[in-house]
């Protein structure tokens, strides 16, 4: 990813998007190419690989794991709901900023970013909600998680709990950013609700012991599983770029390194807003502000539509093969 | 026996934290505040003062009732890491420091991924006013510890007004004072729920919630406005929220940031006062 | 655990293979667009992506050598790749370990006086885990340097192989590297036959190590074609698109 | 005294660009003049046809950067037969609050024989030299000319320890020993 642009090659991209023509021929509201596929990692509850055609080429993987329950001392809600812990890593193969430390940066800001949309424990959250650096990471190299326990991202967490008060299901959500090619929020979240989509949670068995003590058994036959309850409204991203005084959407590298401002618009199905974020080092009007997040929400809303419904194809033609018996070959890295 | 340790008692119970009997948990209801005297739309009575820390060039010092927090501004510096390439422009870096009693739970010495991410937000949302090109290989660093948090969403726009004061008062060159306001969604009424599409009252806008109300809050919104130049430098928004709402907040938090911004000029004036007497 | 049965009377292995028969290897080159030769391999289950980035300006300038490359590895491992999820920092040791592994395996083979004063970065990412990790990295990683247009003297292909029960066998997978089994990863220059890493953390008795040693070799030459054929594929392939 | 009514804060409007030109601690931006320090608005009037100009007198000043041009005060650290390297002390009569990195090298520091210069007889560590900042350099240093009279070395120890006092543009002579010792010396201010 180049990390210096002339002031010739600024010039040429902002009098282009004056005049509505980008340096790949896109129109300002148009996106690049997007292939998704689901399923590529075979050890994870639920995997999917967004690839945008500009190079950027994200893995994410949702693994489903039994864990204690997070209660907030004071109000005692978060005992009754299951977690989704996030922490998105860039490989230092996706890029020469990433090399040693010089992704730690970018990790941090992205994880935040992810954990603040899928739930509303964002900066507001009252202190002790808020994001604790898993024990396990050493002081120096933090480990970028975030707890979330409410889910206003649309996933229904109490739908994940299995003992109210001592067990639960924690979501791990992993993104893995392989190749950099710009507009890595809107594709990790795109690979977010695909993963999701293709997540199976294991049916549990609760037993009452009669003592008020419980215990539980996961069945772990493959075809007895759930899906993630609520999935349908889990919110996207997208990623509006000021460069002059106009916006686009889906920036490559180069026009990232133009942008004075972007705007990151999270919204869900039904066009609420769930999260907004500005980065860069530039400054917005409040109109041109108010105009951003508008069309922010209606290209979400449709890019949401286009999703599922790739979603949905993509499910269907697999459950097809494997009516007829052939093995469901997944192209993973050698789709061309 | 083994006389090196002393072995605990055996039983230990956690500590009971005794509530005052009338500590009566505030819910959140129509028009009602945590602290009663407020309305929904008016901010905490904001202290500002300059000049707090010596050896800093330029310092602050924010009051909002209970949130409290001092900014030091250190520069323009040498730039320390040599590795950094030749840069025609001022390199700004803020940190943000929790001191370790300001939450209810002790957040520890190093700094957290959130600490992390906050300084992120308070570089990008001040940059736009600096005149970072006048500073050519210098740095200016920016030091903020929050002594009391009352609510993190307050505390974050608290640091904003406080940093750029501290700025202007550093005697470095700026395009204009940056304001941060926050603001919460507090549902009070019965939620509209959509299957049953029961009419009822759509979240309330709570300017400059306190800890207690963040408990109750369906999402928040922090602003940071330049009020003379009329330009946006930071919106943080997170929670489900409807986009009428958005637009509605948007602009009750930048009638906000020009009120902050009669007390960032007060309080301005002030310390050119001081000097004028000193002098 | 019961005592998992890892060779049939019949002798076959958990995984229906028979102890000399390899796992099925896929791969492909240039999969990134930011890395000057990129590739990724699977080893039946396990898959690991490859960058080379280089020869470029090195990152200190303090390690720089005056007559020929440094060469510079780094490990990855996804946190969704072994079982159960686990995150690994930086500075892992194992990681590190590793990655010194493929570093002493490529410095003999790599041609670095060819770019004095330079850094060579090859970074691995193991995408998923099922045993050979090692053996799966170096044949990635010789292919991203091929991919890179960066000299070397012959391929270097890596092969595990160890003595399951009763008999030798090669490229284990994961459940048969850790039910105790003795495992030895051998990287080999298929034409010249000279071996640059020879890699063992478990005993193994000594007039079984030929045999084992043997089998590991004819893995490395098989490992060969395999990726062979798929380099001069690309190469073919690009050659028609440049027409 | 001005009142402290006319005190500004960053960001005020001062007025209209075709009435007066934007000077130090403003700035103009589509047609309005904003302050861009906290101080006290002067207009000042130049010449009679020309517009009067707007200043703001800053209140404490920013400490100082150095700028090209800016005749700067510096200590030599270290010397090499290719240049001098020095801390920046004071710019333009402002003191800075940290050094920054200077460099002299040997062909800025003096203009005649600029290939004869020996460095050695021109800085020895410890000495204070009055320079010009000649171009902002690289990442690590400010590169520094004394070519001027006025420019070089105004103060020094000597071997024995005594003060060095300049008896001509290349000597200065140790006021204890009396010995003579090569420097390049600034011409004393009159």
């Amino acid at each position: 990813m180049p990390s210096l642009i002339s002031p010739a090659e600024r010039d040429y991209i902002l009098k282009g998007i004056e005049c509505n023509i980008r340096a790949d021929g896109r129109q300002r509201p148009d996106y690049r190419e997007v292939t998704l596929e689901t399923g590529v990692v075979s050890q994870t509850s639920g995997s999917a690989r967004v690839r945008i055609a500009g190079g950027t080429d994200v893995l994410v993987s949702v693994k489903a794991e039994i864990g204690p329950v997070l209660v907030d001392p004071e109000t005692g809600d978060g005992a009754d709901k299951g977690q989704i812990i996030c922490s998105v890593e860039c490989a230092p193969s996706a890029s020469q900023q990433f090399e040693g430390r010089g992704a730690d940066e970018l990790n941090n800001e992205l994880t935040q970013m992810m954990s603040r949309f899928l739930s509303h424990s964002g900066p507001a959250a009252s202190s002790f909600l808020s994001t604790t650096s898993s024990s396990s990471s050493s002081s120096t190299a933090a480990s970028t998680t975030a707890k979330t326990t409410s889910g206003a991202g649309g996933i229904n967490l109490s739908k994940l709990c299995i003992i109210p008060g001592q067990q639960c299901w924690i979501l791990y959500v992993d993104a893995l950013v392989l190749d950099y090619g710009g507009n890595l929020m809107d594709a990790i979240f795109m690979g977010t609700r695909a993963a999701i989509y293709d997540t199976r949670i294991p049916k549990t068995e609760v037993q009452d012991l009669g003592d008020g003590q419980f215990e539980f058994e996961v069945l772990d036959d493959a075809e007895d599983t759930e899906e993630v309850a609520g999935r349908e409204d889990m919110p996207l991203c997208v990623t509006l770029n000021k460069i002059g005084a106009r916006h686009i959407v889906d920036a490559s590298p180069l026009e990232e390194l133009c942008t004075e401002a972007k705007l990151v618009v999270a919204v869900n199905r039904s066009g609420e807003l769930c999260g907004l974020q500005k980065g860069h080092e530039g400054g917005i009007e409040p109109s041109l502000l108010l105009e951003m997040i508008q069309s922010g929400k209606t290209m979400g809303q449709s890019l949401i539509k286009q999703l599922d419904a790739s979603i949905k194809k993509e499910a269907e033609s697999d459950l097809a093969k494997r009516q007829r018996g052939e093995p469901v070959h997944k192209l993973g890295f050698f789709a061309q | 026996m083994d006389r090196k340790r002393v072995a605990g008692p055996e039983l230990s119970v956690a500590p009971l934290i005794e509530y005052p009997v009338d500590h009566k948990r505030w819910t959140p209801q129509q028009e009602k505040r945590h602290d009663s005297k407020r309305q929904p739309e008016d901010m905490r009575p904001i202290y500002l003062k300059t000049g707090l820390i010596g050896q800093a060039s330029g310092s602050a010092y924010i009051e909002l009732e209970k949130t409290k927090l001092a900014c030091g501004v250190y520069g323009p510096k040498p730039v320390k890491r040599i590795g950094q390439t030749f840069s025609g422009r001022g390199l700004l870096t803020c940190e943000i420091k929790f001191a370790t009693f300001s939450c209810a739970k002790r957040r520890n010495q190093m700094r957290d991924p959130q600490e992390k991410e906050l300084s992120q937000i308070l570089t990008q949302a001040l940059s736009p006013a600096i005149r970072l090109d006048l500073l050519p290989k210098s740095a200016i660093e920016v030091y903020i510890t929050v002594l009391e948090s009352d609510g993190l969403g307050s505390c974050f726009s608290a640091a904003i007004t406080a940093a750029s004061v501290a700025l202007a008062h550093a005697g470095i060159e700026m395009l204009d004072l940056v304001a941060g306001c926050s603001a919460s969604y507090i549902q009070t009424g019965p939620a509209r729920s959509i299957s049953s599409g029961a009419e009822s009252i759509p979240p309330q806008i709570f300017m400059d919630a306190d800890l207690e109300e963040e408990k109750y809050e369906q999402g928040s919104i922090v602003l940071a406005y330049m009020p003379s130049l009329n330009e946006v430098t930071h919106v943080l928004q997170s929670g489900k929220a409807e986009g009428s709402i958005i637009s509605q907040s948007v602009e009750h938090c930048v009638e906000a940031c020009n009120k902050i911004y009669a007390v960032m000029h007060h309080a301005l004036l002030e310390s050119v006062k001081e000097n004028q007497t000193q002098l | 655990m019961s005592r998992v049965e890892l060779l049939t009377p019949e002798g076959l292995r958990i995984d229906g293979r028979r102890p000399a028969e390899l796992r099925k290897i896929t791969s492909t080159t240039s999969v990134l667009s930011q890395a000057d030769g990129s590739a990724y391999l699977e080893h039946g289950n396990t898959k690991v992506l490859a960058a080379v980035y280089g020869p470029r300006e090195a990152r200190r300038r303090a390690q720089v050598l005056h007559d020929r490359a440094i060469l510079n590895v780094e490990f990855n491992v996804a946190p969704f790749s072994t079982g159960e999820r686990r995150r690994r920092t930086k500075n892992d040791k194992r990681l590190l370990e590793m990655a010194s592994f493929v570093k002493q395996t490529f410095e003999p083979v790599v041609i670095t006086s060819l770019y004095a004063r330079s850094q060579i970065d090859i970074y691995l990412q193991i995408i998923q885990h099922d045993g050979g990790t090692l053996q799966a990295c170096i044949n990635a990683a010789t292919m991203a340097l091929i991919d890179a247009g960066i000299a070397m003297t012959e391929y270097v292909c890596a092969c595990t192989a160890g003595w399951v029960e009763s008999e030798a066998a090669i490229d284990l997978n994961h459940i048969e590297e850790s039910s105790d089994t003795s495992e030895v990863t051998i990287a080999m220059l298929p034409k010249s036959g000279k071996i640059t890493l020879m890699q063992m953390e478990s005993r193994l008795h000594v007039d079984k190590l030929e045999e084992v040693f043997t089998l590991a070799g004819e893995g490395c030459k098989q490992i060969h074609e395999v990726i062979d054929k798929t380099i001069r594929e690309r190469a073919e392939d690009l050659a028609k698109k440049m027409q | 005294m001005t009142s402290v009514a006319d005190a500004v804060v960053p960001g005020q409007r001062l007025g209209h660009v075709q009435e007066y030109i934007a000077g130090a601690g403003t700035y103009a931006l589509q047609d309005f003049l904003y302050a861009s320090v906290v101080g006290l608005k002067q207009i000042s009037r130049t010449s009679d046809n020309e517009l009067p100009t707007m200043t703001v007198q800053r209140e404490n000043s920013q400490s100082a950067i150095p700028e090209i041009e800016a005749i700067v005060t510096c200590k030599v650290v270290r010397v090499n037969p290719r240049f001098a390297s020095v801390n920046i002390m004071v710019v333009d009569g402002k003191p800075c609050k940290d050094d920054f990195q200077g460099i002299i090298r040997v062909q800025d520091v003096r203009a005649t024989e600029k290939d004869k210069v020996k460095i050695y007889n021109s800085f020895r560590p410890g000495d204070i030299v009055r320079a010009q900042v000649i171009s902002l350099g690289d990442a690590r240093s400010y590169y520094l000319s004394t070519a001027a009279n006025e420019l070089g070395v105004i103060f020094g120890t000597s071997v024995a320890g005594g003060s060095l006092v300049p008896i001509s543009w290349q000597e200065m002579q140790c006021t204890k020993t009396k010995v003579i010792e090569l420097r390049k010396c600034a011409k004393p201010m009159q």
